[in-house]
């Protein structure tokens, strides 16, 4: 089993969503978070002027899933989340040993899979 | 002149004012959380914009000597003769320039009622633009019409105590026409969820627009005795039977809910303004319960088509409050309340048709008149924002800010 | 009929309607954040039902022609008779109207007082039920002792300028009750923190209804002259005085809390109700700061108890206050204020038995009252949340709404 | 006595309240979230403070019997002789206690003004220190000068309608001396994001803080009235203009800011305070407008600085605001419309010269005495928090207080 | 050393800390975050009718500690998250290299434990 | 490559992202979190007396970068988050496996060295 962290724009989050359940995975975590990377930041509007803000808002997606469903939900994430501009963030794949669903306390690949069967 | 009097339209002018931000909050709060600055924005502007624009020359073609019947003259331009004592024609027991004031809230929050239709998706230069002439050209006719001394529509006979046509027919039905040159948002039933981002403004901004709205019904009394008293209570009263009865529809269906009871108290208002002084208290119970439920199915109509996203509903609240209760004025309306004004319920059926003459005028008029300067400016300068700049928000694309800052 | 008084009479009216919302976020600040909407949404549905059910038959009850001593009868049902003249007996230069609306704003903000102790367990149904009976037979009873001509403990000379018996210590000995038959929420006192979701807000509702207190208090004057002008600099004393010995007692403690300081202002506004047109204006320092320390030991010890979750502390601010506030009214009530009362400071040790009469009567009627409604309806329709809507929070499982929408 | 300006200044007095609360959400969106609760305890505690030092000494320093045109004196010590009458003296048709009321809350605000200037590093017991001693030392004796009865200004012939020297710029310029001795907060203009957490709050706050201004400037004409409406019709156009320029102003150089709005439309009324009851209608627009230019660069080169951390710019907005109105009112006033003063517009030239004279005292004297006492408290309680609060935040370190409770 | 992601419902966390308190694990972090899965969103009220949401508000809990420990955990977090219904949630276990304690410098799974007996 | 989880002191984020784009890492991303560990939580001011929160609100940062530049991060962010006291936090590292970057769909050591030289 793999995770894919994948930051996105916050705004490409219903897009990516609709293609990654398009392609039968529903399953997904997401949380709000602020990054920087090429994109360094942007200037707001003060009262007159401007001030700078350091880190900019974007969405992590995590979904934990089967090794061979990672390379395509990847390509597909990729696609959806494209603006071809500055921050359209990253992906980044990491191990996992083992997952448990905490309503059955089934464990392993199947849990997942599960998951995603059970939500056709 | 009459201390008591100035004094009570004096605070009426304050209390209309504040419903212009209250309307921010309450149209804010129900937005999407990337559009609540620009959604403030649009009233705040307006405010801004319409006050000025009232002073040099609104007040004059709305109020100023009448033209045919259709609109003032210049003769007012700049205040000019507008001044520290009483009007002979309007409110005669107060300053002009304190009459003068109240009616300019009025004008202010019309113009900011249908920004509700084109929230999160117009651009702020054609917003002011189209709100700028919008007054010009349908608010300032339609204010002289009703309330002008010599407006047709006076001279027909139309009661509109405090704006059912001028303000809540005329503001609804522009949000229609204005929604559907501008079109859907992005993601509109295709599964995007447009949630409110904060409720709790909602229910500020509908208490404030409550409490703001004793001033706009028993301040249109013009006098603090009687009848501002009994437009107080009618007020009230419709509010909170309208609130109440939305909050059953709502429960009925699933759930009580806040967004429910406070956008039916705001209806119920809507629906009391052009009865407010010519009905008996009691008659504020019906007229309140009707209008959440009109309002209510309408709403649910509304929400079926696939394409007009007329996005806060000013045409249900507004446009159809305010019909029935200008209807429901024609219906209640009695002599033992004021000596202005009877209706079926003194026997009158005549007074129903002319409410719905004077209905159908602003309906056709307003319609029209909004249709063509939206059609007008998106032609020449556009109206919407760039589809990226939709997606981000337009707090950030139009504005350049968040509303909430800070790595919590 | 005087148009000043009018006015006054009207501005205090919509003041203190403001102050049922501003209510809601005092307490909705407070709550855990999956309960907010619920808790605002109490006040607010409140305010609608009351509304409605005071111009059918509660101002009747609480005003019409007296029965006994104990209650008005149903002479004025649906205000049948309540005009735009003024009434002979209650308020005689305004309207008769404008003074039943005064009135109504009373009602309203009474019943939502208690629903502090009950928040964040309650079944939404069983609120309203709640509240419309305890209104029919607890407030309206007590309302008509103190303030109806003829009512019993008005004819034995009880001072209330405002509500201290009739508001306060009824409201807050009625949460009392409530609280003990409703039990504490889950996990109260086992390390489940209670966390008050959004301070702003409290503040928010603490402003406001220290600016709707003006016509809470001044209002009750019921006339635009000296005694109101005496009455609204007392409130702000009080209220001032009262906000800065809460600070201090937290600072003392640990830290000058903002929390606390806005508590104290209330609390101070509280106590200032029953005396404020009676005491002399340097009186309200004393009773503000008494008020405060009375309330803050009281907090302290209520919090104590592993048992008693009266989550919001209406007893000991408005119960505690409300008694400490009628009590210092028979110390500082003088003449030299108002010719209606007189207490020890005019060397009357009388008054201060009367005044503890009356806080007597009024605390266990409607304790008992409380009590026993409160168990009948436990046993009927329940009054509880079920365990899991309770862990979901009210907002979703009464409502179906959050508060906040939106990925960020 | 007059009963319609009796309720006319009872109205704006709670207006003018209000005010202060309104001033915490203009300043306490702006501040980091960790600081909010702290910057809206600072407005809130001197609520409380000042409320009661005033009724205790203040109003007589500021308005008893002359002590050779500089401060009065000690006979009105804890209200002694004030009641329920009419002044002799103030206000002659309403009651004495009114006007001290009124008085009191325009005291209060200037106290919270400057409290802009300082917060997210002020320690708050500091705070409170510098409020009372300021209030004392520099309020009091200004207050005198100016609208006290025998004041040096007044005799004069300084013309300052609703508090252009004796409010705006004698905050502002205190605020500079204030935060020049305090030194700029850790990480200003070291790259730390100063984010302002809650523009709907700014929002909330400059809406009520506009409503209130109707108190403050239509309440001091003290009657309900000509002059009144004047006044309230001028402090409206002025708001709009200024709220208009300023979002002009923005979009020019970048894009047109809500923040930057809301700001506009506070300079606005700022601007008109001194002038609002001297001015023909017309000349608010720019009055308004210039003010926005005025104070939108001097806040462009304030920000330019890497020392001067004047950190919501009160000196920009209040102190300049304030300059250009007292000025604009020498140049604008007419006696068409206050028989009281007439200026440039009636071929007065040498009003503009009291004007800056008056203008000069003030700023001379309070920036000295508040320099002198920031010096002073430095050296002996010490005016900041620690290194660490300062990072955590006020809210924590001062207050043992979050804004925001709980997990989501 | 291992860490699990736990992603149960927001109404549990209290229970799932003091379970985890227990049996001698206070360490732990907490994000808000919004999830899909089997459950699919939830219908809310809109003015009139109801708008669909389509992800949910749920906890992650992460919790970084030795090997040996991880089962336990794992069962403690099940036991005390479960109510049965769709939605309770999800947990993983990823692999972790090494840890390090800010404050003292200390790394590796002494670090860990450090943390854990220290409190008590 | 790997991914470093650092738990800091929020107030202390500013100077841990300055000193990380001082030794040429630029790209990361921030989360908004509550913990627990040492420290248990804190006592806040409640109207009169006080209420106990369990969690205290902290950041989390997450940087993907290459294997070798791993400790240097480290040291770096033990330095500027350290205040000494208790709550300092904790920092963990993660494998791996893959990183793209979703603006140019590279993928590998390079879409993360790119950020870091790009930024340059
Ligand atoms: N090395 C990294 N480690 C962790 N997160 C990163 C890293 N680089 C970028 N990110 C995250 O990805 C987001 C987008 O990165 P950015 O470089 O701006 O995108 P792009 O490559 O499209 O310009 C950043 O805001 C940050 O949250
Ligand atoms: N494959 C997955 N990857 C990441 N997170 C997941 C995945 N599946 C579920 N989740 C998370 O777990 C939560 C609960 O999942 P759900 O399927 O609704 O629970 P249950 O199995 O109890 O019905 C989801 O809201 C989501 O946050
Ligand atoms: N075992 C752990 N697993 C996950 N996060 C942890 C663990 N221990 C500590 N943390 C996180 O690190 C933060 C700081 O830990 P703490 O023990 O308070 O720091 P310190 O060691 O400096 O006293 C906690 O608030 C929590 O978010």
């Amino acid at each position: 089993m793999k995770k894919i962290e994948a930051i996105i724009r916050p705004e490409k989050l219903e897009a990516v969503k609709d293609a990654l359940e398009a392609i039968g995975i529903p399953g997904m975590t997401v949380t709000d978070i602020k990054g920087r990377g090429r994109q360094k930041g942007i200037a707001l509007q003060w009262r007159a002027g401007e001030y700078r803000v350091n880190f900019l808002p974007k969405s992590k997606i995590e979904i934990v899933l089967a090794d061979e469903k990672c390379q395509t939900a990847i390509d597909c994430i990729c696609r959806a989340a494209k603006t071809g501009k500055e921050g359209d963030g990253m992906i980044f794949v990491l191990p996992v040993e083992n997952a448990w669903r905490v309503r059955t306390s089934d464990s392993g690949e199947a849990c997942i899979n599960a998951c995603i069967n059970g939500s056709k | 002149m009459n201390s008591g009097d100035t004094a009570w339209l004096l605070v009426s002018t304050a209390l209309v004012l504040l419903m212009t931000p209250a309307l921010a909050f309450f149209y804010g709060g129900m937005v999407r959380r990337k559009n609540i600055l620009s959604t403030i924005m649009m009233s705040f502007a307006i405010l801004c914009m319409i006050s000025v624009l009232w002073v040099i020359y609104g007040y004059s073609l709305a109020f100023g000597p009448d033209v045919k019947g259709l609109i003032g003259d210049f003769s007012w331009f700049g205040l000019i003769g507008v001044g520290q004592d009483p009007s002979s024609v309007y409110a005669t027991t107060v300053p002009h320039l304190a009459f003068m004031a109240f009616q300019a809230t009025f004008a202010i929050i019309t113009v900011a009622l249908w920004t509700g239709a084109v929230v999160e998706r117009i651009k702020f230069g054609a917003l002011l633009a189209f709100a700028a002439l919008w007054f010009t050209l349908v608010y300032l006719p339609v204010c002289h019409w009703v309330w002008g001394a010599g407006g047709w529509l006076a001279k027909l006979g139309a009661l509109d105590f405090a704006g059912g046509t001028v303000v809540h027919i005329n503001a609804g039905i522009s949000a229609l026409a204005l929604a559907m040159v501008l079109g859907p948002r992005k993601g509109f039933k295709e599964g995007v969820s447009m949630e409110p981002n904060n409720i709790p403004f909602v229910v500020l901004g509908a208490a404030l627009l409550w409490f703001g709205w004793f001033g706009f019904n028993a301040g249109s009394a013009l006098t603090a005795g009687g009848l501002a008293s009994s437009a107080f209570v009618a007020t009230n009263t419709a509010a909170a039977a309208a609130g109440f009865t939305w909050m059953v529809l709502g429960w009925i269906n699933r759930r009580p809910s806040v967004l429910g009871a406070a956008t039916g108290a705001v209806v119920g208002l809507v629906a009391i303004t052009p009865a407010a002084g010519f009905v008996p208290v009691w008659a504020a119970i019906p007229i309140g319960a009707i209008a959440s439920i009109i309002s209510y199915y309408v709403m649910v109509w509304r929400a079926r088509s696939n394409k007009l996203d007329e996005s806060l509903d000013v045409f249900a609240c507004h446009g159809m409050g305010g019909t029935w209760g200008a209807i429901a004025t024609g219906i209640f309306a009695t002599k033992a309340v004021n000596a202005a004004g009877s209706g079926l319920l003194d026997g009158n059926w005549n007074q129903i048709l002319i409410q719905i003459a004077a209905i159908a005028a602003t309906m056709v008029y307003a319609f029209v008149i909004s249709w063509l300067l939206a059609q007008a400016l998106k032609a020449t300068m556009g109206l919407r924002v760039k589809e990226e700049e939709e997606a981000v928000g337009l707090d950030i694309s139009q504005h350049g800010e968040t509303a909430y800052g800070g790595i919590s």
